[in-house]
């Protein structure tokens, strides 16, 4: 029975929602709407599971002094101290006259927004700079037939998409040869390709949610596949 | 507190970078702020945004309360039945209604964006004329080679049939295309990635060092 | 003297005469425009009703004649003798509004289904007092439809390959052996999971940045139950991090399902699948620590995965792990083939449970999308035949035709 | 003086690169960490010059610009923000190009995120065009010119529900006003209402999920700014006519900020990216130089397919 429910639930939940693609009419119209309320909602639950496992999991490490647990310890501490600051923050916002936004400039909660998590995350985003870098160093050999083609409309888009090839010819052929070359890729070559692929995940996408609504493919509910 | 926040973010910054050196005990303190704040923002977000302002105003304090909401509140309390071993298998039901949902959603959605539309793009007249009636080779060439691509890309696809013969021959014209798409990407994206690392470097050294202006 | 009063004579006349052209001017300003024809109403087609369309054809003076017309102004009442109110506004050069609400009682401008409307539409001037009414369309009622008629090709298209892939299924199960072409990366995985074995090290296994409202990350489960099985069979580690609690719990059921299936469940440690954060860089820093920490034999990337490719496949370089990866997010294929050593392509992540099961009734499911590829190709070709040289003979049926894969609602 | 000494510098670095094509040929390629400083180097240096450099204009960012210049002074521009900040180096030049635009052809912007940080760039962006002296002289006023609706969590399934009604998603703005008492908002239903949306997205949800639901179910007319690594991606939808045009990347916001005539930061950071750009383009030729040169035979992972 454990099995069985989840099983029928997501069969039923999958074929409603397949039909109610064609179904205009109240409330089959709106279901995609209503289902993407509650899967907010119940992300917003959700992630309150996933920072008590993050806490258990670094606290495992603290107890039994596992190698780096003092990172551990500062993973716990920025966390608590995270939830602390935009609490206060929140609640004082909303009972605030008039109301503010615990996002507002101004807060602690965008401070720590700004000079903390975006600093974070742009430096750790900018990283591929250098792996882009190391990766064109390392693995962008013409091997065979295949990997030059990979290589030389690389090559192209990444020197026509600036004014980098254009400005070296610049002298002998004032014409924005290469731009428009990386935009024939871009337009051409790259949407036949693009165009191939996605039709090809739509049916990958369609076998596999039928798989998923026929109950063939249980693996998600722990059931492996009958 | 501007300019405490200006060192505190140059300061982290460098703890991020010193990893393209190798892994390090700053590195790894960064780390560990990093997952911490991150958690605890995206905690602090999602209460205020979905719990409270979607659903507890929306819902339940509101004068013209949605009660659809309260699906959702279902859903999310039979979800943290996890927390107790004895009844967690509970928290199956939602995670089946979410799968479920979604295989129905886009089994249609993802045929109807990216399979008939896409083909109904593909279907077009070969030669490309200007409005003066003018043939532009360029552009004829472009959708000849779509043509060519989509064909053989699709080909490529193909689970249940040997890549021999012709058709062996068209799967490998099929993987020149993908190679090419890739190429592109790859080459596009080059362009992205150096733009973020140059918006950091402006970082430091305007707003940081105030070397530049 | 008698110039300078003949002068004079001349402005006052140029004046008077300048004088009588604004007011020309001004005056054909105030001419009201003609009116808008032709208005019909009717309940909007393949909605959920509270929905209204109006049609007409233009005011004579719009764009043409006078262009004095600068909107339409959308006029509604409930008996046709009114009163009317403005509903909406139109720019000119319109022909058609929309006059819709939702579906909530309580909400502004809300349009009850069955009920009757009369509409009236103004073309208005710059002087907003100057309009001219157009006849009364209606009674008209706005209803909700049960089927959406412009969706029929996709129905049936959607119809056709279930009961393909039902068919498949079963001549599957009848034990028809189904050929299925090799595929480098799926064949590499169990090699991997053996490596990692030999070596003594962990296998990760990312199912990158996908909801569980992502059929990508859907079929990423079905892939890690797979290997979850085997890991469990070879006994070797399995490290899973995970991006979204949702995602973190299904993975707990999916493992300890496989452990169980490789009657290993005493193995299964729930801190084997655990959460990291919901921001996709600081999870990619936590990963790429893990990475050169435990130094992962395999590291098996399947989802959907975004700018974290790359990092994360240059790392696991510098770890030397053997790395295999799989999305449909098109944008990061190119990085995944770059520095990867295997990577699935779009729907070869898709086919990937499949092949790693070989389970009859999945492969059966191979075989349906196959014949659909061979349909799409096949139509597809005698679209373009037919666009191209079939020019002149029945273009109205091509444009059908045509319009048989547009879909718009 | 300092853009003479980085000049120089620029040279200086660039010419050590024949040590290393010297060293990748004799078969020891360097370590990563040597290509890292070659990296570096090419965004720093170049940014102490401070240049900006000529820029054509390509096809599609006219087509941006061609829809939005026949927008009548009034039409409501929905302006989403689906960024974060690693993205807004490319994407913030253009909303603030745009928002210069719409703000001085007195269109009215309505603002909406689907990513949490998206309403945060906007309002910046908007700040910044505030300052622009003939922006400021209309003294524009929040609630009646713009409006930040905010951010609502949900992805494709906010664009969903604001196909029947935007309220529904967004019961209050950003600084908490309920929906009702917007100005802006009175007589704005949904999609019906509005002329025009530009979408400013760095990945999922973003551009492809307004296509699928906004273009492809509601109907709206939209472009799109698109980081670098987006914007294939979106192109088949430029191509079939989903997408009226895409602003890609650096250059595109350079050539979108040339355009509309008003420079921004984008124009600047330019020389900085065709300098990575060669940076890396020179490693590419630096590896395969080697590869043909000296008898192919440094081990190196395949790109393949099979």
């Amino acid at each position: 029975m454990r099995r069985e429910i989840p099983i029928l639930i997501t069969s039923v939940a999958g074929l409603v929602f397949a039909v109610s693609y064609f179904i205009p009419h109240f409330p089959f119209g709106e279901s995609e709407s209503i289902f993407g309320d509650w899967v907010t909602i119940v992300q917003a639950f959700a992630i309150w599971l996933g920072a008590l496992n993050l806490i258990k999991v670094s606290w495992e490490k603290i107890s039994r002094k596992k190698a780096d647990w003092p990172f551990a310890l500062l993973i716990v501490i920025s966390l608590v101290a995270t939830l602390l600051i935009g609490f206060i923050d929140g609640y004082r916002g909303l009972n605030a006259e008039p109301q503010y936004s615990f996002r507002d400039p101004g807060t602690s909660f965008d401070w720590l927004f700004r000079h903390v998590y975006t600093a974070l995350t742009s430096t750790m985003f900018s990283m591929l700079a250098f792996f882009v870098g190391s990766a064109s160093y390392r693995a962008f050999r013409a091997r065979n037939l295949q990997a030059t083609l990979l290589l030389i409309a690389g090559f192209f888009v990444m020197g026509g998409r600036v004014p980098l090839l254009d400005q070296m010819i610049a002298p002998i052929w004032d014409y924005p040869f290469f731009s428009h070359l990386a935009d024939w890729i871009m337009t051409f070559p790259n949407t036949a390709g693009q165009r191939a692929i996605m039709i090809g995940i739509a049916l990958g996408v369609m076998s596999s949610s039928l798989r998923i609504i026929l109950g063939i493919e249980r693996s998600h509910v722990g059931g492996g596949t009958r | 507190m501007e300019l405490f926040g200006i060192w505190i973010a140059a300061l982290l910054t460098l703890g991020i970078y010193s990893f393209l050196y190798k892994d390090n005990p700053v590195y790894k303190a960064t780390e560990a702020i990093f997952v911490g704040v991150s958690a605890g923002y995206w905690a602090v977000v999602y209460y205020f945004d979905n719990i409270y302002k979607k659903f507890w105003e929306g819902a339940v304090t509101s004068d013209n309360p949605d009660y659809w909401m309260y699906g959702g509140a279902v859903l999310g309390l039979l979800f943290l039945t996890r927390l107790f071993p004895k009844i967690g298998w509970i928290s199956r039901w939602p995670l089946a209604f979410i799968v479920g949902a979604t295989a129905g959603l886009y089994m249609v959605i993802y045929f109807v964006t990216n399979a008939m539309n896409q083909t109904a793009s593909t279907i077009m007249d070969i030669v490309a004329r200007n409005a003066a009636g003018e043939i532009l080779w360029m552009d004829t060439l472009g959708t000849l080679v779509i043509l060519v691509g989509v064909v053989t890309g699709l080909v490529y696809f193909f689970f249940s049939k040997e890549h021999k013969g012709v058709f062996g021959t068209a799967a490998k014209v099929g993987t020149w295309f993908l190679m090419i798409t890739f190429g592109a990407s790859f080459g596009y994206t080059v362009m992205s990635r150096m733009s973020l690392f140059i918006g950091r470097m402006d970082f430091l050294m305007s707003d940081w060092l105030h070397i530049i202006k | 003297m008698k110039k300078t009063a003949l002068a004079l004579l001349f402005f006052l006349g140029l004046f008077s005469v300048s004088l009588a052209q604004t007011d020309t001017s001004k005056s054909s300003f105030v001419t009201p425009p003609r009116p808008v024809t032709d208005l019909t109403a009717f309940d909007s087609n393949n909605d959920h009703g509270h929905s209204i369309t109006l049609n007409w054809t233009p005011s004579a003076d719009d764009g043409a004649g006078a262009k004095s017309v600068i909107s339409y102004r959308i006029m509604r009442a409930t008996s046709a003798g009114g009163p009317f109110e403005e509903v909406g506004l139109a720019p000119a050069g319109s022909i058609t509004f929309k006059n819709s609400s939702s579906i909530d009682p309580a909400s502004t401008g809300f349009i009850p289904d069955h009920t009757d409307y009369y509409y009236r539409v103004d073309a208005t001037t710059m002087d907003t007092t100057v309009i001219s009414s157009s006849d009364i369309a209606g009674p008209v009622q706005s209803s909700g439809q049960w089927f959406n008629k412009g969706l029929y090709p996709v129905f049936w298209a959607v119809i056709i390959f279930t009961i393909l892939t039902v068919l498949f299924v079963f001549v599957a199960k009848k034990g028809r052996d189904l050929y299925v072409r090799p595929l480098a990366g799926i064949e590499a995985v169990d090699d991997a999971i053996g490596r990692a074995t030999e070596m003594g090290r962990p296998i990760l296994y990312v199912m990158g940045l996908g909801t569980a409202s992502d059929i990508a990350t859907i079929a990423s489960f079905t892939i890690l139950s797979r290997v979850a099985k085997r890991v469990a069979e070879y006994q070797t580690d399995l490290i899973v991090p995970c991006y979204d609690p949702i995602v973190m719990a299904v993975a707990q059921e999916v493992v300890k399902s496989s452990y169980m299936d490789a009657n290993r469940p005493n193995d299964y440690n729930e801190d084997d699948v655990f959460f990291i954060t919901q921001a996709q860089f600081a999870y990619v820093g936590a990963v790429n620590g893990i990475m050169l920490r435990e130094l992962p034999a395999t590291n098996i990337y399947m989802g959907k995965f975004f700018a974290e490719s790359l990092m994360m496949a240059e790392t696991g370089v510098v770890s030397g792990s053997i790395q295999i990866a799989g999305t449909d997010e098109i944008a990061q294929i190119p990085f995944f083939v770059v520095a990867c050593d295997y990577t699935l392509i779009g729907e070869e992540l898709f086919a990937a449970s499949a092949y790693l099961g070989r389970e009859p009734l999945l492969l059966g499911s191979l075989k349906a999308q196959d014949i659909a590829k061979a349909a799409i190709l096949v139509l597809a070709l005698i679209g373009i035949i037919l666009i191209n040289f079939g020019v002149g003979q029945d273009i109205q049926w091509m444009n059908g035709f045509r319009e048989l894969f547009k879909v718009t609602d | 003086m300092m853009a003479t000494m980085a000049t120089i510098a620029t040279v200086v670095v660039g010419l050590t690169l024949i040590y290393v094509l010297y060293r990748t040929i004799k078969g020891r390629p360097v370590e990563r960490r040597i290509v890292f400083v070659y990296i570096a180097f090419s965004v720093i240096l170049p940014l102490m010059m401070q240049i900006s450099p000529p820029l054509p204009i390509t096809g599609d960012v006219l087509k941006v610009y061609d829809n939005i210049k026949v927008l009548q002074p009034g039409s409501k521009v929905l302006c989403a923000f689906d960024y974060d900040p690693p993205s807004a180096p490319e994407l913030q030049p253009m909303a603030v190009a745009f928002m210069k635009y719409a703000f001085k052809h007195d269109l009215k912007v309505i603002i909406m995120g689907l990513w949490p940080q998206g309403p945060q760039q906007a309002q910046m962006a908007v700040e910044e065009a505030m300052l622009d002296p003939e922006v400021a002289a209309k003294n524009l006023q929040e609630g009646i010119d713009w409006v930040n609706l905010g951010f609502q969590s949900g992805n494709e399934f906010v664009i969903q529900s604001m196909g029947s009604e935007f309220k529904r998603m967004f019961p209050k703005d950003d600084r908490l006003v309920p929906y009702d008492s917007i100005p802006l908002m009175k007589n704005v239903v949904n999609f019906s209402n509005i002329d025009y949306v530009m979408n400013f997205s760095s990945g999922k949800p973003g551009t492809v999920e307004w296509v699928q639901i906004g273009v492809d179910r509601f109907g709206v007319k939209m472009s799109a700014g698109n980081t670098a690594v987006q914007a294939p991606m979106v192109y088949p939808y430029l191509r079939a006519g989903q997408l009226l045009g895409i602003l890609g990347g650096m250059s595109g916001a350079a050539e979108f900020e040339k355009v509309l005539d008003e420079e921004g930061d984008a124009s600047t950071f330019l020389l900085a990216q065709m300098f990575a750009h060669a940076t890396v383009i020179a490693f590419i030729i630096i590896g395969n130089i080697a590869f043909f040169i000296g008898g192919r035979r440094k081990k190196i992972t395949t790109p393949q397919v099979k």
